[in-house]
């Protein structure tokens, strides 16, 4: 990669191990796009890395007003880094109302770039500010880095052949340029990002670029910041990294756990925030086979799913929290017949419709108990963005292995949030490939539906299959036969055998590794996307001179093996969820005996690393 | 996808007792069916019946096919995923006037607007038998039933309109008693490439017994029913002496020679519309028989043939290609 | 009473305490309408009664079929009884399928009456009964009582105007007279109720009539049974009695309970067994000015129950599990918008379509935690099936009183189930007025429509009130104002105030009471309809010289306060349910700390008291 | 239920910010309803406006009347609720072509058949806005959206002739540029005793610009729009020269002297259904105004008479009297 001159270079450059920015502004201003960017730039250049864009509320607000406020953070460092940051150490406000809605996250003493174009009266009126906040003592205790950006990219783009609504369109890109000239990053990625994303309007593409590097070369700005900073790459385990973000790593991992199992992918599923992605996706990639339904609603595209597993597809199906629920009793159908069944959970803040662009971890409980009668489903959580994909792969197996409808959650945070995923060995992918039932002749023995192989699963036989006709369904089935049975002693048999199966999945399952200590007084444990700010805080806690240990829980149903001697080890065991304690709940319910504090947060938002570093202080010293 | 031995119909009877009400007009809607997949020469392990719930909804079990018992209103949807998923096979949907216009309405419009290649019978026999006897959504007003002690106060679906206004490209009707109708309809709706509908009166000898006797009934049925057969004058009558005749968007009972010709191929559906209420001017028939029939693009057609032009133009994918793409870096 | 002449006197009279019949016939055999009547004039002569219908599979099947079979069992008593009987002391089997499904049941030395006109070659091979078991030796430790019915009514009725066709109906009243001689039960009830039922058709009453006497009266078939016996009336409390369903307590309690709250009742349901007769029942009682909706399918029916909420009246839904599954999206709703609702789940077995007309209790897991988000709703269950009536009008009152849905468990068990029930006295039902905001004009302060009451409820404002015009919905509401919020303190709090709002609940429940020692080695704790089993278990290990207490939880969510305490007092609880150990779940998940040992039974039947008994000393020999 | 005060469409307004998107056409429909309301002289009190979810459904926060914003799809099982439970409520229920017609697709269909007296707006955009533009049910065949990247392969409902297939006694059409035409329609729609249904074409600036500029841009509207006035001849044109003449069930472009007049409220639907297909003939208009208005009983009013009916039969029932009730017994 060849390095840009250098404008500035003459100001101090200080390293720094790791940056968070956040960027803000309207939502027609650009910002995810600009905090894309940086993000790129900063993989390219070899950094950790992660994000969280922060989208307005579900309808587009009038311009300038808070609800319309769009903001992407992100994190980038020269050390292994698992969240995108508590607090910002720059903010970058695009007009009052991004100011007035994020200010309070900016790390005391940190950088504010605003936007002094943006200011005007009718600014300040539509973002509900009685008072230019740059212009009273409101941002005492931070830097405030005043630029006229709207006059800066007019001046830069002066003579364009562009209207002035397009000229000002650059403002984002502008901004982008002194970004990633205060931290010292290359303007060439992003360069050619924009000549291909507007390779049909070349003029589109030159201005931006004009405008980002007067952005760049802005020298009279540069003297504000007193200084310039570099993070170094970080020491990132060798191999092939690629961005990824939530739902698009699920989606690759549920098209690839199809192909393990040698079957072909369907896909039924109902647009919701913040699922809605994960369908879009899996619809853009029909050269892989893939078949994507978009139903009437989450029933039929539930139903749909099971509808192709029964003729030997992987059936899929995406959606979040409301969703979930109205899919709950073709569920227990999936239980009932007992076929290969993927449901992705996006969950968001509830209950009811909620905050559907809040992210929470709320629906553990609906997931493992949500359904009439004794209808066991294994459940598994993602971590990170890039922990989809495995988590995908994983749920694949489950269900083929042991033919079984199996619930992924993931939720809001990650499924927006990225970071760098470097690329698995392909060759290396668990393969877990499905069985058929092979035509049978005249005098070959009866296909029995409900009959068990060695996992306690059932054979597949798929429509098509000489021999094999068979009838399945809602009702209870006879052992073995599969016809319709009312039986007293049946009927407890197959709901035995239904809990032994799912119960039985814990062979398969490691038991999670303890990450530091192996014993001691406090084991920080949690599940879904909690995972990386408790590794972060307990890092925070060994630099601050307390180890403590961490686990995490992907599998959650059935709990893997192992667990309550794990526990032993430990004084106290903090479960951080962001619900009112639910994995805390059903730990208790299986393993009593243990000291389990519960730590709940329901903010539609992630935990900070403090609040559980803090949260850690006080039980210690309790 | 048809197999060559010739079938008949008791190779699609299953080793399952039939278990409906002596009497029950479902008995009859399974001997035909039966005979028509025989006719049909499609082997068992290509046929799929699916259902939701209610009595007719057992239908699956009684077909020595595959079959898919599914849960209540769902089937369609069902339905969908398997014909999406292969599109060789032959599927079937049984359903009763609950299960596919109450629960299941918005699924059976979709599957019908979608044009899934699929053979649809929904069995109306104006109440909900499996449940013991509540009115459903075809009831007429004023019918008493144990949840309507004063009468129904509910405006029936007709089945047909319905139908019809979900963009359908076949809709038919037959009933329960007339063995060889059921026949040529079932038949008819098969060979349909395209989602096809058949309303089929059929009596509920314990809870709603006789609810189509004042057309169907034998004594009754020539001048109470209207065959509409494609291309075909509409007459009727036990002499076949009376006819309708199209004026404008009303019906007129007249001569037979005066009968205009049925064309369930219109571009428009206003006439099969038409005939769909015909009945409820005085003195007019009781329509059964084909009312539309048009050709459409199927749903599981257009989503194959999309997948195979995206492997055309890029190649088939492979796991590789999809996890090494985008902007990737190495890290040594 | 007048008494009838006693036919047979010359044969002794033995006294019995209590005793089991079963009724078991062809569904075209009128078994249903024989037990009932057995019931009604058991009743009349004051005995404590329980019954268990067993209604055939869902669809009529062919007659004379093993699957066409239906039973109906009761227990009268001359002491105080709480369930219909393990096995029956005598079992009437109109044909070879009745015996075969049957005989099973019956209890070593029984008495079986078979109608041996019904044990033709065809009715054999209908039944799938190889030989005739009245001619073989598998009936052997029963006594056997063969009676050609069919036969006996043609004489009895011969030279009757009636179609032969209609002298066979008149068998199930030939043998209910056969049974009141052998039990010294009066005739006059059930004539005078064949009089009213047949008032249109006077020649049908006298064929039953003569019929019923004819069996009365057969001097050579009483020879047989070398005896009869009498069940003197029980010791009942004093009061005013009828014999109740399990489902129409429900349907009475809920309109009870709208009136007691000064409200419309409006029931919004979609039919489904074991739930429809309770839609039925209500939809019959108009002149109560109850408004029922049968909805197209089980979502609008909860939905139609909310919007009418929302105007005022008190909305209700009954369902059964699947249904539930369905409701749950709109439930969540239900907790955003807080508005009263009563939720009626009437369990069948499970997963899936299950068992539709056997009784489970597994959906209790579900109705806690079976929504999306933290959406807690409380939840009750019903003990017996006159139990009902309290139950719904205490599930109103905490709807009302606590603006918030509410779940009511009942199950098959109960639904179908009758006993006496002694009247209430109804001025002292409890009251729990719903109180509306009163207009207000034009200065007044703004309606709040999420401001809170004293026990955390919200204020009702319902359209039509002049100046409370407000909106309501499923997203996150601002406290106080109702507003839209994606505010993360703000969420936070209503998460929390939501919670402590059901909570609270508990300020209103008492601590459910021990019956039996107040402490020691066994508490046998129950819920819902084991609440009989479990006494008569108890009961008869106290006459075995064992004292074990019971519990019976009427309150599941929240849990009534004390149970700590309480549970404190016992080595050991035995939680039998017909489930895989829901409650005990729960119950380990709050308080970790008490040895719960968990008896589940999934067989879609109640558990016998013998098999309860025989835990307990399993457990105590320990 | 009238209020006699002098309303104006200000006093719709409520204290909510829009926030719809700038350019949205939604805001022109908000406008049209307040206008409306003010004419109705209904008090504010006495309206509920009930929406599931959806940028459409957004609609009652921004009415000063009561309002539930309930969940997708579910507004018309809502509005069920609460027009039965109060039948003195003026209910309006604001909906889209997601929302509506994909999964609430079955509840519209009933509240239809049984004909509750509320006024349906059905904003149809053509795609799901609050979702970020997936196709919707009525999105043509063919159209790219994030989730048919090559193309919807759909076929989409036309929610006029769904509306006429579900019996509905007033069904009209509107477009969210013509405020005039909007409010006529709402007017007449919320003035008909029975379920109204009302489509609107509606633009979705950012997923959907311009999806209905063929025919409804200020330069060809006059020509590509037939208004259906009840009554009145079927003219059309920006010199009203052009005319649409029925024959049979066909549809003939005329001069405006042979244009036939708009009979609104035939006994068929069928009429109204040949309407709702014309324009799918190449050189016709596209139908807009009032398809359909009869007159039938409401289901609210029909169940207040039942219950008023036992009341009167048997006197109004007290607890005592449901619980002392069948057979008793005394034990002393
Ligand atoms: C979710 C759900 N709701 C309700 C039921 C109960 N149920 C079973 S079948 C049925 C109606 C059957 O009526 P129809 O479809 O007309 O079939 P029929 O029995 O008349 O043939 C109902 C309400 C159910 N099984 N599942
Ligand atoms: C149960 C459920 N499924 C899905 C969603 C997500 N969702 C919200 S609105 C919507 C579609 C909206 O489309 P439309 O009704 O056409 O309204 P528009 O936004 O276009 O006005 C969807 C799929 C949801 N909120 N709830
Ligand atoms: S109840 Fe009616 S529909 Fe059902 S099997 Fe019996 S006769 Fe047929
Ligand atoms: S997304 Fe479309 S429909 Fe939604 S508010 Fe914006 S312009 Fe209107
Ligand atoms: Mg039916
Ligand atoms: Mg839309």
């Amino acid at each position: 990669m060849t390095t840009t001159t250098e404008p500035g270079s003459d100001l101090p450059l200080q390293k720094q191990e790791r940056v968070v920015i956040r960027f803000a502004g309207d939502s027609g201003d650009g910002m995810q796009i600009t905090g894309n960017q940086f993000t790129s730039t900063s993989a390219a250049v070899g950094n950790d890395l992660a994000t969280l864009p922060d989208f307005p509320a579900e309808i587009r607000a009038p311009a300038g007003t808070r609800p319309g406020v769009s903001g992407f953070q992100l994190c980038f460092s020269s050390i292994d880094i698992h969240t995108p940051g508590d607090n910002p150490d720059v903010l970058v406000a695009m007009n009052p109302a991004a100011l007035a809605v994020n200010i309070g996250d900016l790390k005391t003493g940190g950088v504010v770039i605003a936007n002094t174009g943006n200011f005007t009266e009718k600014d300040l009126k539509k973002a509900r500010v009685e008072v230019n906040p740059l212009e009273d003592d409101s941002l005492e205790g931070y830097r405030v880095i005043k630029v006229d950006i709207n006059k800066r990219v007019a001046e830069a783009l002066d003579g364009s052949s562009l209207s002035t609504k397009e000229v000002q369109r650059c403002k984002n890109f502008y901004t982008l340029g002194l970004m990633y000239w205060l931290y010292s990053r290359p303007l060439e990625p992003t360069e050619e990002w924009l000549r291909k994303k507007f390779a049909k309007r070349a003029e589109l593409a030159e201005a931006n670029i004009t405008a980002m590097r007067a952005g760049f070369a802005a020298g009279d700005i540069h003297e504000m910041f007193q200084g310039r900073f570099e993070v170094p790459a970080a020491e990132l385990t060798a191999g092939t990294y690629r961005k990824i973000m939530g739902n698009q790593a699920l989606a690759l991992g549920l098209i690839s756990g199809a192909e393990l199992a040698g079957l072909k992918a369907f896909l039924g599923s109902y647009p919701i925030t913040p699922a809605s992605s994960i369908l879009e996706t899996m619809a853009s990639f029909k050269r892989h086979g893939v078949v994507t339904f978009q139903a009437e609603d989450e029933i039929a595209a539930i139903c749909a799913a099971i509808g192709a597993s029964f003729t030997g597809s992987l059936g899929m199906t995406t959606t979040s929290g409301p969703g979930i629920a109205l899919k709950s009793e073709a569920m227990g159908l999936g239980v009932c017949v007992e076929l290969p069944l993927v449901i992705v959970n996006v969950q968001r803040g509830g209950p009811s419709t909620g905050l559907p662009t809040k992210t929470e971890q709320a629906d553990l409980l609906q997931a493992v108990f949500g359904r009439n009668g004794e209808a066991p489903i294994p459940v598994l959580a993602v971590a990170s963005p890039s922990d989809g994909f495995d988590c995908a792969i994983e749920a694949c197996r489950i269900a083929v292995e042991y033919m079984t409808p199996v619930i992924l959650l993931s939720d809001g945070y990650i499924a927006n949030g990225a970071e760098p995923w470097r690329l698995p060995d392909v060759d290396a992918l668990p393969s877990f490939e499905a069985r058929f039932e092979a035509p049978r002749g005249e005098g070959a023995a009866k296909y029995m539906p409900y009959s068990r192989g060695q996992r306690d699963e059932r054979p597949w036989a798929v429509p098509g299959t000489e021999g094999a006709e068979h009838r399945v369904g809602g009702l209870e089935k006879e052992h073995l036969s599969g016809e319709i049975s009312y039986d007293a002693e049946n009927h407890e048999f197959m709901v035995l055998k239904r809990q032994e199966k799912v119960m039985g999945i814990r062979a398969s399952i490691p038991t999670p590794t303890v990450r530091g200590p192996q014993g001691g007084d406090l084991l920080i444990l949690g599940w879904g996307s909690t995972y990386g700010t408790i590794i972060d805080a307990a890092d925070r806690c060994a630099r601050a001179g307390t180890q403590v240990s961490t686990l995490h829980m992907r599998h959650l149903w059935p709990l893997p093996d192992g667990l309550d001697e794990l526990f032993g080890r430990f004084k106290a065991i903090l479960i951080p969820e962001i619900n009112l304690g639910q994995l805390a709940r059903i730990l208790r319910g299986e393993y009593p005996h243990h000291n389990f504090i519960s730590f709940p947060k329901v903010q539609g938002r992630p935990f900070l690393s403090t609040e559980i570093v803090e949260k850690v202080s006080d039980i210690l010293e309790r | 996808m048809a197999d060559t031995t010739t079938l008949t119909k008791k190779d699609f009877k299953s080793d399952q007792e039939v278990r409906w009400c002596p009497g029950c007009g479902d008995y009859a809607i399974l001997n035909a069916v039966q005979s028509v997949c025989a006719r049909l020469g499609i082997a068992r392990k290509d046929t799929v019946f699916v259902s939701g719930i209610g009595c007719s909804s057992r239908f699956p079990y009684y077909m020595s096919t595959y079959g898919f018992h599914t849960i209540h209103g769902r089937a369609p949807a069902i339905a969908t995923g398997i014909k999406t998923a292969n599109p060789d096979l032959s599927v079937w949907i049984a359903t009763g006037d609950g299960d596919g216009l109450s629960i299941g309405g918005n699924h059976l419009a979709h599957i019908l607007r979608r044009n899934l290649d699929v053979t649809i019978l929904l069995f109306n026999n104006q109440v909900y038998g499996l449940t013991k006897g509540q009115y459903s959504p075809t009831s007429p007003t004023g019918q008493r039933t144990k949840t309507s002690p004063m009468g129904s106060i509910d405006r029936p679906f007709n089945p047909i309109g319905f139908a019809l206004g979900c963009n359908a490209t076949f809709v038919a009707r037959t009933y329960d008693t007339n063995i060889k109708h059921m026949e040529r309809t079932f038949e008819a709706a098969a060979r349909h490439k395209g989602a096809s509908f058949v309303e089929i009166y059929q009596n509920c000898v314990i809870f709603n017994d006789g609810c189509f006797d004042d057309v169907v009934d034998k004594g009754v049925r020539d001048d109470r029913l209207l065959d509409l057969v494609p291309g075909e004058p509409m007459v009727y009558g036990a002499g076949r002496d009376k006819g309708i005749k199209v004026e404008g968007f009303e019906t007129i009972v007249s001569g037979a020679e005066d009968a205009s010709v049925w064309d369930a191929a219109a571009a428009s559906s206003a006439p099969a519309f038409t005939m769909s209420m015909m009945d409820e001017n005085p003195g007019h028939p009781n329509p059964i028989g084909v009312f539309r029939a048009v050709s459409a693009p199927t749903y599981e057609e257009v989503s194959a043939s999309q997948v195979a032009e995206a492997i055309e133009a890029d190649g088939a994918g492979t796991i590789r290609d999809l996890v090494y793409a985008g902007e990737t870096w190495e890290v040594a």
